[in-house]
């Protein structure tokens, strides 16, 4: 893709939700195992939120999609995931302001603002086990990409890879923060649900947008 | 084999149930015409008064919500099952019972709930609304005493919010308040068991698993790991293990008093919770702490888990006062 | 699989439960000394009023119990778990709050609660106590209607019990007080619904069997089996199914007015109840029936069953008024 | 035996109380199937119970044992159960009154005053699915043993047949009376438990005394 318009990105938070969807039971059952068991049925009302409201857009830009998203989120969901995609989201915007239309350059910073978004508003740091070890090292493998000059659809697939490879690693970690963070040793073993559900994100954006 | 629910489209099983409890408790509660996932009493809140709002996810009922009326909490916004109320709600709850005294939130201590609780902060300070937060951390088993900070809000929250809500209804200043909530908070001490799980309306699965004959102490009110599992034992021995646990912390000292909560998580009948409660009295006195008041029943549930949790707050003259301070509330009635 | 329950040696379940219950709510209830299966309010019958005296099996718990203290019930012998009590508790009750008004026996309809306390009012007649008896025959679903005398009493105890509780308290003769309970009883419609089992403490096996979606409408609250059943429907069928038959009897006329209660038999939770009583004061407003209250949670369980009541009571002012009237219970408080 | 003594009596209770204790699982379950389930319990607890005071009864005569079975039994059980054999046992007292040991016209009287207890107690008629329905055919069969001069051995035998027919039959009947009369219908084909438990009692009386 050339240049990501907002119609594009509504699809892609529509492929997103589809993902989700088809997920939603393994998401629960990992947050089942060492959290609350509704990460599933949050991510899913959370997205199904996001496509609603961005059907009810008129003639949006890009910004106005991620604005309308974070809010959708966040309203429909709150629990962990609300604050922290919606802030991702509303980050994405601010980067994506002025744009009508997302380049190469514009689309990797939007996704680097949310993975900054995330950081930010959870204030948890790689390797406590959460959706920080899938984002951040997507974030660290896009810029990486984009800085040795790749075209976004190997900025997008070298993001993915690494966030599925954090999110795997995440199984050897002792999670310190959220829900989990309670569970000490026991926490070990299971993938974090966050982590695993950024990695879906993540892969998702890859498959539509990175073609 | 998916858990029996008697609801209807799972999606809107938390807007269903709050048209329910309004229907219900018009006397007590309403919801906001323009946020109906924020649920105030019925009653203004008085000039000056500190507003005092209570809140995080559906599934603990009557937590949070039941404990709205007059003397307890002024709102509380209400979030999907297990899940934090985002911050729209929260802060519309802050708008409506502001009286110019300022407004605590004050829930339990959870990832998602401080994000939330904390975004709808900043936004009511924006709108020059004086908003001071405590989290409660009562639940003994999910972080050792030197992470104190990091323990879950359980049970012992109906105390908590007691005292701080009756405290506001003294018309106690906003410093005041807080200050009551964080004493109470400190003196307050819960253990949980679980017998089996229980299961969200969206999935109807149950959120983990336990063996035939086993339990697990320590069993968040989400169903998050506990400290130990292993089979069941005796109602006396359980609760021998339980109190252990709350009283290597209960603070020390010369003529001890507390306030007892025996609370089912959901499914465990009442015939169960006062066989507990026959040896919590026991063990209380032969520990020769004195018993100022007991609740026994569901006050803070896991949807239709099976097992229960016993609270224990630490009173002084101050926090006995305000426990038996009078409250009308849409499920909850004392003093 | 045996159900997982929290308790001791199960043959002293009643009475560790009813030591529990003494030690929960000392300013309520207490055990006569000499007769401990004989559960009395603290607060002595003022001489002249009518002994208000309730009953039955354990395991139903806030019934019978918890419906002891001032403006409702004065004492309650406890059977075995769901075992009427035998003579002797009976007797002893009749005897402790009998002021020289009377007693009244006010208690389901069941075989073998008719036995053992038609031998305690025998008994009682013996010792010049006057006693009348009133059996509680709301259950809709357990006879026809021309059988209406052979109906069991279920969870509609609770406002029956509050009518002639709160008669007795404003004094009213022992005529008054049987005539006012025989009114309430005539008046008070319910029909329960079962999702699935639950299981004594003496055998923890399940006492009926119901597929795994299946409900069965009409079951009494000893597992007693219903009229109806069937797929496990939505909340707002299953709601329109059950009151379907209470409107069915509910009395015709203008100006209709009810109360409501919407009871979990044992570990069905709120938010379920909430999300039934959203459409039954749906379905009451369509039926221009008012609605003077509402109670919704667990006022009449059956151990640990799934499941929930809906019972009406049609009210006139008499019978409005003394639901209003103020009472204060080991584990009910209104008004 | 040529007559019973107190000591007899007391071990023939033992008996029973061991009997119930063996099949109280079968009559909570057949309780279970159109009562409320606790049939089996109820009459372990009373059969414990007499066992008990009885134990404790010094010197005591037939229609002493009787009756402290009728007190003990009813004060632990309550129930349906608890007045229909305590008026049992009082009557079987009342008719034992004065009597040392009980010799066969004795005993046989002793056992026709159960039956006729159960039955004003309760106020079924046979054809109810009740207890009665054992109880009514061993005293009409004990009765005419009786009658053709029968020894007791004999008697008794006859009456735990007819209890164990009488039971049996009961699966056939419709219930009006007690908890199972609300099922119309759909008690049918299930043995009433409270016939299955008086069957019991009768084949161990028979058993225990009848040799
Ligand atoms: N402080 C945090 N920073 C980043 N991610 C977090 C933080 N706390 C929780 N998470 C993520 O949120 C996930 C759980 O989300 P979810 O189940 O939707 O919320 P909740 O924990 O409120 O039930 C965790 O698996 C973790 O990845
Ligand atoms: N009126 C009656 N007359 C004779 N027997 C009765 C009567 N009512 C009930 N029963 C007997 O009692 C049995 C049930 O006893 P039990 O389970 O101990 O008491 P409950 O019905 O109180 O649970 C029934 O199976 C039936 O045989
Ligand atoms: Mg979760
Ligand atoms: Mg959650
Ligand atoms: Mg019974
Ligand atoms: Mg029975």
């Amino acid at each position: 893709m050339d240049a990501v318009t907002a119609k594009q990105l509504i699809a892609l938070f529509e492929a997103i939700a589809t993902r989700v969807e088809t997920e939603k039971d393994r998401l629960s059952e990992l947050d089942g195992a060492i959290g609350d068991g509704d990460h599933g049925v949050s991510m899913s009302i959370g997205f199904s939120a996001v496509t609603d409201a961005l059907s009810r857009l008129e003639d949006p830009d890009p910004a106005a999609v991620f604005n309308a998203a974070a809010r959708s989120f966040l309203n429909a969901v709150g629990a962990s995931a609300g604050p922290l995609y919606a802030t991702a989201f509303m980050r994405a915007g601010a980067a994506a302001k002025g744009h009508a239309v997302l380049d190469r350059d514009g689309f990797a910073r939007a996704l680097l603002a949310m993975a900054q978004g995330v950081r930010e508003r959870g204030k948890a740091e790689p390797g406590e086990k959460t959706m920080v070890d899938a984002w951040a090292p997507a974030a660290e493998a896009a810029q990486a990409a984009l800085d040795r000059g790749e075209p976004l659809g190997a900025i997008l697939t070298a993001a993915a890879a690494a966030a599925r490879e954090g999110a795997e690693a995440t199984k050897a970690m002792l999670a310190t923060k959220g829900r989990a963070s309670r569970l000490g040793e026991r926490s070990i073993g299971h993938m974090d649900p966050g982590a695993a559900s950024a990695a879906l994100i993540v892969g998702t954006v890859a498959d539509t947008i990175g073609r | 084999m998916k858990t029996k629910k008697l609801i209807n489209d799972p999606r809107y099983v938390v807007e269903e149930m709050l048209e329910g409890i309004v229907k219900a408790h018009p006397g007590h509660v309403r919801q906001l015409p323009h946020s109906p996932r924020s649920i105030v009493a019925v009653e203004a809140n008085r000039p000056g008064k500190v507003g005092v709002v209570v809140g995080g996810g559906s599934g603990h009922e009557p937590t949070f919500l039941g404990y709205v009326g007059k003397g307890l909490a002024d709102a509380c916004p209400a979030g999907n099952v297990f899940a934090s109320p985002p911050p729209d709600p929260i802060l519309e709850c802050a708008k409506a019972v502001n009286s110019g005294g300022g407004v605590l939130f004050l829930y339990g201590n959870y990832a998602g709930d401080v994000m939330n609780f904390d975004m709808a902060a900043e936004m009511a300070a924006m709108e020059d609304i004086e908003v001071r937060t405590v989290v409660t951390t009562d639940d003994v088993a999910s972080a050792p005493l030197d992470r104190k900070a990091e323990r879950r809000g359980v049970a012992g929250n109906v105390f908590i919010f007691k005292a701080a809500g009756a405290a506001a209804d003294k018309m106690l200043p906003l410093d005041e308040v807080e200050r009551v909530a964080r004493k109470a908070n400190e003196n307050t001490f819960t253990v949980g068991v679980a017998l089996s799980p229980c299961s969200l309306p969206q999935t109807r699965r149950p959120n983990f698993e336990l063996g035939e004959d086993e339990m697990e102490i320590g069993m968040g009110i989400h169903g998050e790991p506990g400290v130990m599992r292993g089979p069941l034992q005796a109602a006396d021995a359980v609760v021998d293990d339980m109190l252990d646990r709350i009283l290597a912390e209960f603070p020390r000292g010369e003529a001890r008093r507390a306030a007892v909560l025996v609370n089912s998580l959901g499914s465990t009948p009442l015939m169960e919770l006062y066989v507990a409660n026959r040896r919590v009295a026991e063990r209380l006195a032969g520990e020769n702490i004195s018993v100022h008041r007991t609740l026994v029943g569901p006050y803070c549930t896991s949807l239709e888990m099976a097992g229960m949790s016993i609270t224990l707050m630490a009173l002084d003259d101050e926090l006995a006062e305000l426990l038996d301070h009078p409250c009308d509330c849409a499920m909850f009635r004392s003093g």
